[in-house]
This record gives structure tokens, C-alpha cells and sequence, in this order.
């Protein structure tokens, strides 16, 4: 179970390598990667605020939740901060289980918790202006459904 | 003494990322209210404390939480990572 | 849109390396890799029958399905046949959406269709012997979430 | 002229893989009927229908389906891919 958070550009494709390669016994892993938009060329970037502290606590107290209640053999996450440009991951989850429906059900887990509840702020930067990233109802919601 | 911290917008309109306070504020809309009789940037940034949510030691919590033995207060907006 | 069918292992991350830089505007890209499990060292291989003909067709339709449901920017499904060794990957989906719901959906959409439609048959070999693995029920109450 | 495709254990029962018949079937099930009739192996195969699938010409289809202007049938146990 490994949770980074790094301004440094990752390789998406890499870490699902050395992450399937270092579990042993899973039969199946899921991953996500969320990506920056380019918008039609609107957008020319993101820049990512954090609680530098609270941010990997906060992850590692999910990770570990979502480990515990899908019985995971693994657990990853990495989220940058700092500048992004358009294409880059912002950020993925990988999940290892013996069963597809437990690896899907805690990736999906994690990405509704990361959305709303670890300490991220986005501020997109536009040709006409920059703006914070609203937060959006439909990511609150999507919470509930694993209360 | 307690630290302050703010982030995103709540940062920007204050003007500080952080700060170290005297308060004897015992919850946290107490030390909200204090913040805001300060200067209009603060009054500002609270304005609508339903926009906001707060961390206290580095946990989400909320505004009527007490601030005893509390070392570090965090505000911010909704948070929007992922 | 991809489709392959092969004998030869692949690696899972540089699939998802390449679908990735290959996706224009995606904000969302989920991908599930099926692996041989070892069962503490009791399974010593697996071999996948398929129905060379159908199994190409039938993947591609299910495929088009996904992309128009959930509005994908791409997808990807390789599977392999043949002789495979415990910790290989089996096979792969990789999904790039907008947004990360539509991703998720499409991927588990892809892969309940892969467990139970698309003609192939896999076989354990163990030190017991081998044995045909008999369909899951719970596999095929899984494709019912999507009618 | 039809080909008739078996895969997995129908396969192995059967102890070939496909094969070019002569056939008078009207529907599927007359098929199985005929193919039953042809050996014990046969007979072992397709005991039990409920526990295979058919597809005519590459696609999924059902034991009731009519055979006319099919050129492939394959017989097989579920699938079991992913």
C-alpha cells in the first residue's frame, strides 16, 4: 500500500507495471487516471493547491478503509500538486483483489473520496482567466452510496 | 496560541497563507467571529461559512466543534482533487 | 477502438502507457487487467480455448456498444489464448471518457460481457489435474445491471 | 452441406472439433436430435442442453432457431472469458 504526493510528472503505464508485478496472488487490478483536459486548446493548464500534512493522512486513513473492506492484496495512489500542463495525470488510483467486482467497487471508492474529501483545491488556468474548480454536487453525492 | 491556515480562495482573499493567533475563542464559529471583526478581508472570506470547511489538528470537522487543546485550524472550500 | 486476440503475453502498463498518450481530451482513463492467480502455488497454469472467427466479431460489437452508451473517447480489449503461467495477464480493458463515472461504468460493462458472451473457455491446470472452469452464476447476474 | 464447431469439454466429448454434415434438421434442436442419434459420445455430449449454448453463423443464438440458410453451427459449454 503505497500513497504519494508529488509535484513530479508520473508515467501512468509504469506504475500499473511495477504495481501488478509487486502483488502477488490478485486476480485482478483496476486502475484510473485522471487527466488534465486540454478543453479544444481552452484550457492551458492546472495548478493544484494542498494541505501539505493533512493530505497523505488523510489518503493513507482511506486507503487503509478501502483495503480492509474489499480485502485488497494492494493499494495504490499518487497525486501530483504544483503546475500542470494539459494531458498530464493529475493523479491515479490502482487496486489489487482476488475478484474484479472488490478491485472496481475500492478504486471507485477512492476516486469518490478523493474528489470530495482529501485536501486538493484545482485552479484552472484559461485564456480567459483563471478560476478555483467548483466542487460538484454530483461528487458529494456519489459518496453516499457507500455509506 | 493557535495557528490558522487557509487555502485557495479563503488564502487569496485574506491575503496569508497562514498565522499564529492569541484567541480566546472556545469553538471554531467563535474564532470565526472573532476573524471577521478584524478587517473586511476576513469579514470577506467568512462571509458565507456554508462555502467553507474547516480542519482542526489536520481532521475535517465542523463549526461548533471546540477549539480546546487544538493546535492548528485549517479553512477552505470544498475540496476538488481526484 | 481496439481489439486484439492473441497468444503472446503483453504487458499491462505499456498498453495503458500507449491508450493513454493515444486519447485526445480525455479526462478519465480506467483500466482491468485479469491475471492468472497461483492459489499458493496449487494452479501451474491455465489454457484458453477460443473460437477464432467469433471471438473478434463479438468483442468488437460489444465494444461499439460501450463507446456509443457511455460517449468513450477510446477503448481497448486484448485477451489472450493458449497457454498462460500463473501471474500473467489474461486480459485487458482500458476506457477514456470525460468524465470518471461513464469510465468505470464502461470498463465493468466491458468485462461482465467478457466473462460470460464472448466465446472463450478457460481450463486450470493443477496438480490435481486439469479441470474446465465452470461459468459463475454471479457472472451472469452481473450482465443484468445493464439492461 | 453445414459445419457443426464444438469447443471445451463438448469438444473433448465428442473428440473432434468440427465437422462437415449432411443434414435434414429443421431447427437446432432437430440437430442435436440427429446427433445424439449418431453415437454414444454424441449422446454423452449433449445430454443435457441446458448446460451448453449454440451459435449459427458466429452469434449467440437459441436451441428453437431454424437452421435455414446457416452454414456454421457451434455447440459449446458457457463461456468463461475475462
Amino acid at each position: 500500500m503505497r500513497v504519494a504526493v508529488q509535484s513530479a510528472p508520473f508515467d501512468v503505464g509504469a506504475e500499473v507495471t511495477a504495481f501488478t508485478s509487486g502483488v502477488r496472488g490478485a486476480g485482478a487490478v483496476v486502475s484510473f487516471a485522471g487527466l488534465v483536459r486540454d478543453e479544444g486548446g481552452d484550457l492551458s493548464g492546472m495548478e493544484i493547491e494542498h494541505y501539505p500534512g493533512m493530505t497523505e493522512k488523510a489518503i493513507l486513513g482511506i486507503v487503509g478503509q478501502a483495503v480492509d473492506r474489499w480485502s485488497l492484496k494492494d493499494a495504490l495512489v499518487i497525486h501530483r500538486h504544483g503546475a500542470l500542463k494539459p494531458g498530464e495525470a493529475i493523479m491515479m488510483v490502482a487496486t489489487a483483489a482476488l475478484h474484479r467486482m472488490d478491485a472496481f467497487a475500492a478504486a471507485e471508492f477512492l476516486m469518490d473520496y478523493l474528489k470530495s474529501r482529501a485536501p486538493f483545491w484545482k485552479r484552472e488556468i484559461r485564456a480567459g482567466g483563471d478560476a478555483w474548480v467548483a466542487a460538484k454536487e454530483a461528487d458529494e453525492d456519489a459518496l453516499k452510496r457507500w455509506e | 496560541m493557535i495557528e490558522v491556515l487557509y487555502f485557495a480562495w479563503v488564502r487569496e482573499r485574506i491575503g496569508l497563507p497562514r498565522e499564529k493567533l492569541e484567541t480566546g475563542a472556545t469553538t471554531v464559529a467563535d474564532l470565526v467571529d472573532e476573524l471577521r471583526a478584524r478587517e473586511p478581508r476576513y469579514a470577506a472570506a467568512f462571509a458565507d461559512i456554508s462555502a467553507l470547511k474547516v480542519a482542526l489538528d489536520q481532521e475535517l470537522s465542523s463549526f461548533d466543534a471546540p477549539l480546546a487543546g487544538v493546535r492548528e485550524v485549517a479553512f477552505f472550500p470544498p475540496m476538488t482533487g481526484g
